[in-house]
């Protein structure tokens, strides 16, 4: 087996120790020279590894390269084994490739920058533990990958520190982040405890066998299976910021932009959606989990685009539309349709890495500012870009032949086809599927909106700003031309197999050994949902288009531009016009402005993560007017303490449970259930309130006979003679 | 029992009882003096009648180690650091924080009655009503509990002098004339 | 006298000395609490010692009392330097630590 | 009784490091400077080091020794390795320290070796004699250390504070002892009580004073509520000595809980049910770790943070303790793992603290830490590092080692509500670690700062770093040496 699989992750992360520990003695040229053959030596030996084996890969489960153990002791052992397969092999190269346009990327984009090493060493730790997380063959290492990427991101959206909101927006993601790492690592322990192991091939197996360990009941009668894969969800929710830990996302667009498009939007968010369908196995012996993830998936798609149609900066409108995409990709994974998931999550990285650095390009030229509100007409003076960002805008739309037209299909028909929720559940696979033809319309709209006011009309900005307007340098544009590539043509990977049987669903069927079954879509819904989503694409931007083409602070030109043979009709296109204001744009604008700041600002920032930090914040406080200065509170306190204890154990136990049976007028008192091993308690039963007990003794049960119906008062005293302690315990009894 | 045996029993309740009393009150006065001077005063009479229950236990090596030891050596210490600190204060509990010290005093007595309590509890038990001295040859003696010392717990013995050891020095370090302390910020 | 009397006198003397420890404000005096407690200790070993008819008490015994008298020397050297920083010799005094 | 020879090899480290701290008073009295003493107790930990290795290779006996007053076994063994690496981390760091503050004292690197000698004799202990004179060494020396920066008033106070709380816990540790005593019919080893516990169990008495021994110790490990000395010793101690306290004590204390839960008090009748100590120590750590954690996100003062994260940390090494008594497999030494990489991990970071402080400008507050990437970005690099580590954030140590701590504790069913709460708390402490990281990367310096130069610091900075990445990136080693532990006579 291959050795040199070690060498992928490995190349990145030897090239970020060298720059930072002697990154500051190297010119500009070296720096970078040393990160980008750092990655891009790790895409060739990635493609390298993969093209050599690739019959291997796509029929068994892969290449295992065991760098040795990890740890082992007693009955845990973790090898530090990188497996590639068919998915991780793709993963990989995408990472890889993806990773080196954005390096080349920004030795333009940075060009200026002072801490130029610092930046290309987290770019590239950022890699290696990204790769570390893709080849990971047990959960322990994919961990470690999984908070890696987690610190770079915190490291690079803090990286312009010289603003306090980017450090808090650092801090922000990695607490974020930390809270799905805690769902992670205690989905970890479960499975651990149930089948004993962490390497995924080993756990996977034993999902596919349905082994019992993992279908147990654990806990509320759901199985093992149940509770690892939603805790193990919630990790992936926190990495690729779904509801509700999405928060991150968007305030890390404080990051310098080729960050935001290579942690933001190809690689770190995808990681959960990743990890999903690793462990796919485990998701489909719980149908409730998996509606669960493609729930929430869906919920996020449709809640993200409706946020991204109000917001007015370059970076925040790719942001949400990466939540909404990711969302989109969940509802793939939640729906057993991993393949397509993962060839969504492909597609995207090309169109989604395209945009943002469109954004960057654009962003570049504009001196720095991403306000929309100041931008237009752009396509002019920015040649390259504009084709570039026209390709992805029209594959993130999902216009017939672009690549995000396939991968979209194929998670939507999946959604419609899918079996693996079961006949009691089987409504919820075509109400995914709906709302997902919704969140599409959106993704529509807004993209084309961002196009228009962007790129279209006159541009707004200030002269100084306009005569400063120029394409980027050859570094930023080559690897865009690169990505619009992809994103126009990586769509041939999935080709749905109606349109072409021999060469359609080639990602389907590559992926077939690493993944397993995926629901099987006839021809004729594939027909109909290519049909409807390209109806819908062009719906979504005909409809921006009327609203923002050429900007939408000219009405008038825009009509004249959409609809020359309406010019006459001045009044009625002014009446149109307040007609869809008042009808459609301020509702919609409105509702994206309530969902943007009731729910993601004060539901969310405020409460859940503000609100939360408020309890703990106050506490701390408290906890400091504890610690006055004076020993010899400190030393009351210590009194009080041991007091306690002894209190606690003094007391004779509660019963965990009180049973009494009324019979006629009869009623028995039954503590023996759930009684303690202490054996040597009393019991005394006052029955009717009257102070007086009744039935004293050893006997942890008793009858009453009472004289009279009625409502009456029943005391259990029990008392711990050895230390002569007591607890009572109250109820009341009706006699009927 | 016979009178003799009675008597001696008497004897032994009354000494008991004086002994103890001192122990007590001893104790009490010494946290209730006003004065360190005479807190010391009373401490020395609490472990002299300590010294004392020592002795009606057998225990006559220790006995004699705790007048020593305590009322001798210790208690020298404690006069000399009263005598070097020592300021006569008026107000011998802090008002500040009271309440809490108060909690705790309860919470100290607490934990007291409880412990007491199962002692009287179980007074009838072999090991708490057990009052002869024990049957066994020089009990409590200097040999014996020598003897006993250098065998199974030489270690100890070993250990503790290192402790004393760096009781020793590292009082020395903490009082001696500053020497190499050449700034003389200390006000 | 039965052992018995002797552990309550030994819990009433250790009582007294964890009151004077949480509410004497002269730190010597609480020093001396401190002592009394360990005294306590002490008679309740020999008192379970003779019980027993076991001396291992009175060896821990012996060392308790070695121990004690260490505890004063290094709590009074302290004593001494808190003094000579902050000129007294009241707890109540000595809260510059806090929060 | 004779002493046999093989007793006092086996005694080994613990003599070296005794006899060498003796000598170094002496040598301190007669040489001239400080130099000699410093370099003959640094040669003396290695020299001790190098008996802690003979001992491994050669121990198999694991017998009690010294008529049942210590043993020496793997498990006592990799706890002296740490405390011994603890104390030369700790010379290395005092020295210059010291130098730079103006209070040289010789007496101060014997006494480190002193408390390090009263750690290994309580990690050793199977006899609570033998425990309580260790327990008593270790605090000793710790609250001379703690004042001996006599210029200082916050010293003399925070050794004063330690001391009468100390006192106070000692006081319960002897009455525990003595009720022990007298319940179990005379026993005083672990063994003999063990022997016995199962008897004395149903009486009361000798619950009771299991719990003041539990007690006694328990404030050793700063666990709440007993942990109230902790902030302000830790505040008032010259750096180095609170790194010292925070690792080589609390190791030692832990390492000594080990052992006399495991052995002497493991009996179920004492651990399990209703007044078991597991379920107390349970509560115990859930408050230790809330409370340590909270209390540090308010704090402005970098000592005084890392002293309560060092609560926050007693919290989850308790887990391991509870876990311990629920008889889970690989309990120990998971708790070992963990204990090491702790200790590493708050070496390295008093070391950064006592680090950049000068003698007008001790730079405590977090503010005063502010653009410290840009004029040391190696320090601050390994800061980072180590805070990652305390926080638990692979692949540090300090995450491998509660992996392991709470994987051990999610074996039993019980526990599953202590590790999310632990899990939790870890996620809390990142907001407060993060801090210094913000302040050290994302701030303006304030004023011009330039650390004082040693080498002695660095090498620990720099060991302490390597061996937390280690025990991240490949703990096997230190795993198998701590399972090596688990080949004990409890």
């Amino acid at each position: 087996m291959p050795s040199e699989l070690r060498m992928i992750p490995l190349l990145p992360l030897l090239s970020a120790a060298y720059l930072i520990l002697f990154g500051r003695r190297h010119s500009r040229e070296s720096v970078h020279r040393i990160a980008c053959l750092a990655v891009g030596a790790a895409f060739l030996v990635s493609a390298d590894v993969f093209f050599f084996w690739f019959p291997i890969l796509y029929q068994s489960n892969g290449l295992t390269d065991l760098v040795g153990t990890w740890l082992a002791s007693g009955d845990l052992q973790v090898d530090l084994a990188l497996r590639m397969d068919a998915l991780s092999g793709l993963m990989c190269l995408m990472v890889t490739f993806v990773g080196t346009l954005i390096h080349i990327y920004s030795t333009g984009y940075l060009a200026h920058e002072q801490d130029y090493a610092r930046f290309f060493a987290y770019l590239n730790l950022f890699c290696g533990a990204m790769l570390l997380l893709v080849l990971g063959d047990s959960l322990p290492v994919m961990f470690v990958g999984w908070e890696g990427v987690g610190l770079c991101s915190y490291l690079l959206i803090g990286f312009w520190y010289g603003e306090a909101a980017n450090a808090s927006a650092g801090k922000k993601a990695f607490i974020t982040n930390r809270v799905g790492d805690l769902g992670f690592l205690i989905g970890m322990f479960l499975l651990f405890r149930a089948v004993g192991t962490l390497d995924i091939p080993v756990l996977v197996d034993t999902a596919r066998a349905g082994s019992p360990s993992l279908t147990a009941a654990l806990w509320w009668g759901q199985p093992v299976a149940f509770w690892a894969a939603l805790f193990l969800f919630m990790g992936a929710v926190g990495k690729s910021a779904q509801i509700p830990l999405y928060v991150w996302l968007p305030d890390a667009m404080a990051g310098p932009t080729p960050v935001s498009a290579l942690i933001h939007a190809a690689t770190m968010v995808t990681a959960g959606v990743y990890m999903v369908a690793r462990l796919g196995a485990l998701y489909l012996l719980a149908p409730v989990a998996l509606a669960i993830v493609a729930g929430v998936g869906a919920l996020t798609a449709l809640f993200a685009a409706v946020i991204a149609l109000g917001q007015n900066d370059f970076k925040k409108v790719l942001a949400y539309s990466t939540i909404s995409q990711l969302g989109f990709m969940f509802v793939g994974v939640g729906t057993g349709n991993f393949a397509g998931g993962i060839f969504h999550l492909f597609t995207h990285a090309f169109f989604k890495a395209g945009l943002f650095l469109c954004a960057g390009s654009v962003m570049h030229a504009m001196a720095g500012s991403g306000d929309i509100t100041r931008m237009g007409g752009l396509a002019q003076k920015l040649p390259f870009t504009t084709w570039v960002f026209r390709v992805c805008w029209l594959a993130i739309c999902g216009v017939p032949i672009f690549s995000g037209f396939f991968s979209k299909d194929a998670i939507v028909a999946g959604a419609f086809a899918t079996e693996v929720f079961g006949p009691r559940l089987h409504w919820v696979g075509p109400t995914l599927g709906a709302g997902l033809l919704v969140a599409a319309l959106g993704t529509a709209f807004y993209m084309s909106r961002l196009y228009c006011l962007v790129f279209t009309g006159e541009c707004r900005a200030d002269l100084d700003t306009r005569a400063h307007l120029h394409e980027s340098p050859f570094a930023m544009v080559g690897p865009l031309l690169v990505l619009g590539l992809g994103a126009l043509l990586a769509g041939v990977m999935g080709l749905p197999p109606a349109l072409s049987r021999s060469h359609g669903d080639l990602i389907g069927r590559w992926l077939a050994t690493a993944l397993g079954r995926q629901p099987e879509v006839s021809r004729a819904l594939q027909w109909r949902v290519m049909a409807t989503s390209a109806l819908i694409a062009l719906a979504g931007i005909g409809l921006a288009w009327r609203f923002f083409g050429g900007g939408v602070r000219e009405p008038a030109r825009r009509f004249t531009a959409a609809w020359p043979h309406f010019t006459a009709a001045v009044r009625g296109k002014f009446f149109i016009d307040e007609i869809y204001d008042w009808l459609v744009v301020r509702p919609l604008r409105g509702l994206s402005r309530v969902f943007f700041l009731v729910v993601d600002r004060i539901l969310i920032d405020k409460l859940l993560v503000g609100g939360w930090t408020v309890l703990v914040d106050t506490a701390g406080r408290l906890l400091r007017l504890v610690q006055v200065g004076d020993v010899q509170r400190y030393l009351a306190i210590f009194a009080i303490g041991l007091a306690a204890l002894v209190y606690v154990m003094a007391r004779p136990v509660a019963p965990s449970e009180v049973k009494v049976r009324i019979e006629g007028r009869s009623a028995t008192v039954d503590l023996t259930e759930g009684k303690a091993a202490v054996d040597k308690l009393e019991y005394g039963f006052d029955f009717d309130g009257d102070g007086r007990e009744d039935r004293v003794g050893a006997a942890a049960n008793a009858n009453w006979l009472y004289p009279r119906p009625g409502h009456y008062q029943l005391r259990i005293r029990i008392k711990d003679p050895r230390w002569n302690t007591s607890r009572t315990i109250a109820r009341t009894i009706d006699i009927p | 029992m016979n009178l003799a045996a009675h008597s001696a029993s008497m004897a032994e309740t009354i000494v008991f009882a004086i002994l103890s009393a001192g122990v007590l009150v001893g104790g009490l006065l010494t946290v209730t003096r006003r004065n360190p001077v005479s807190a010391v005063m009373c401490l020395v009479l609490t472990f002299a009648a300590l010294a004392g229950l020592f002795a009606t236990l057998s225990a006559h090596f220790l006995a004699v180690l705790q007048i020593l030891v305590y009322a001798g050596a210790v208690m020298v210490l404690f006069i000399f650091v009263v005598m070097m600190v020592n300021r006569e204060e008026s107000t011998p509990i802090a008002r500040q924080g009271l309440v809490t010290r108060a909690a705790g005093v309860l919470a100290a007595g607490y934990v007291f009655y409880r412990v007491a309590w199962l002692v009287s509890h179980e007074r009838t038990l072999p090991l708490l009503a057990a009052s002869a001295t024990p049957p066994v040859k020089d009990f409590g003696t200097v040999s014996a509990v020598g003897a006993l010392l250098f065998a199974d717990f030489l270690f100890p013995f070993e250990a503790i002098s290192l402790l004393l050891l760096l009781a020793v020095v590292g009082g020395v370090m903490l009082t001696r004339h500053v020497r190499e302390d050449h700034s003389s910020r200390v006000s | 006298m039965p052992t018995y009397a002797y552990i309550l006198v030994s819990l009433a003397l250790f009582f007294v000395g964890a009151a004077g420890v949480l509410l004497r404000r002269n730190v010597l005096i609480v020093l001396m609490s401190v002592e009394m407690q360990l005294a306590a200790g002490t008679l309740a070993l020999l008192s379970f010692s003779r019980a027993l008819g076991d001396q291992k008490g009175h060896v821990f015994a012996f060392f308790v009392m070695a121990l004690a008298a260490a505890e004063a020397a290094v709590g009074l050297a302290i004593v001494v330097s808190v003094f000579r920083t902050r000129r007294t010799a009241s707890l109540d005094e000595v809260n510059g630590l806090k929060g | 009784m004779t002493i046999a020879a093989a007793q006092i090899v086996a005694l080994s480290p613990l003599l070296m490091i005794t006899g060498v701290g003796c000598l170094a008073l002496l040598l301190d009295t007669m040489a001239k400077g400080r130099a000699p003493a410093l370099w003959l107790a640094q040669l003396g930990c290695v020299a001790a080091l190098l008996a802690v290795a003979n001992q491994w290779m050669g121990s198999g006996s694991s017998q009690p020794i010294w008529s049942g007053m210590l043993i020496v076994d793997r498990m006592a063994l990799f706890l002296d390795g740490v405390l011994i690496i603890a104390a030369l981390a700790t010379l290395l760091v005092a020295a210059p320290f010291m130098r730079e503050h103006e209070f040289e004292h010789g007496e101060h690197y014997a006494l480190v070796l002193f408390a390090t000698a009263g750690g290994m004799t309580v990690v050793h202990a199977t006899h609570l004699l033998s425990l309580l004179i260790g327990i008593e060494t270790m605090s000793l020396a710790a609250y001379l250390l703690v004042a001996s920066w006599r210029r200082q008033p916050a010293g003399a106070e925070g050794a004063l504070k330690y001391l009468l709380l100390g006192a106070f816990a000692a006081g319960f540790l002897v009455y525990g002892t003595a009720l022990v005593y007298g319940t179990t019919g005379g026993e005083m080893s672990y063994a003999g009580i063990a022997a016995r516990a199962a008897r004395a169990a149903d009486n009361p008495l000798f619950i009771m004073g299991a719990y003041f021994l539990l007690t006694g110790m328990l404030f050793k490990i700063a666990a709440v509520p007993f942990h109230m000395w902790a902030p302000d010793a830790y505040e008032g101690a010259p750096t180095p000595v609170t790194g010292l306290m925070a690792s080589g004590i609390k190791v030692a204390a832990v390492g000594g809980l080990v052992r006399l839960l495991g052995s002497a008090f493991a009996n179920p009748g004492l651990a399990l049910g209703h007044a078991g100590w597991v379920r107390v120590l349970g509560g115990i750590a859930f408050a230790t770790m809330t409370w340590g954690n909270l209390a540090a996100l308010r704090q402005e003062n970098v000592k005084r943070m890392l002293a309560y994260s060092s609560i926050a940390h007693a919290g989850y090494l308790m887990i391991g303790l509870v876990a311990l008594g629920q008889k889970v497999d690989g309990a120990q030494p998971a708790l070992l793992v963990y204990l090491a990489a702790y200790a590493a991990t708050t070496l390295g970071v008093f070391t950064v603290v006592a680090w950049v402080g000068r003698r007008d400008d001790e730079r405590l507050l977090i503010r005063d830490w502010a653009g410290m990437a840009r004029t040391r970005p190696a320090v601050a690099l390994a800061m980072t590092v180590l805070l990652l580590s305390l926080a638990g954030v692979p692949p540090t140590g300090g995450f491998f080692g509660k992996f392991y701590v709470f994987r051990a504790a999610m074996q039993s069913p019980d526990l599953a509500w202590l590790v999310v709460a632990a899990v939790l708390n870890s996620l809390v402490s990142v907001y407060y670690y993060l801090r210094i990281v913000v302040a050290m990367y994302f701030r303006d310096p304030v004023r011009p700062w330039q650390p004082f130069p040693s080498v002695g610091m660095a090498i620990v900075l720099f060991v302490t770093v390597v061996v937390v990445l280690a025990l991240g990136v490949v703990p096997r080693p230190v795993v198998e040496l701590a399972a090596g532990g688990l080949v004990t006579h409890w």
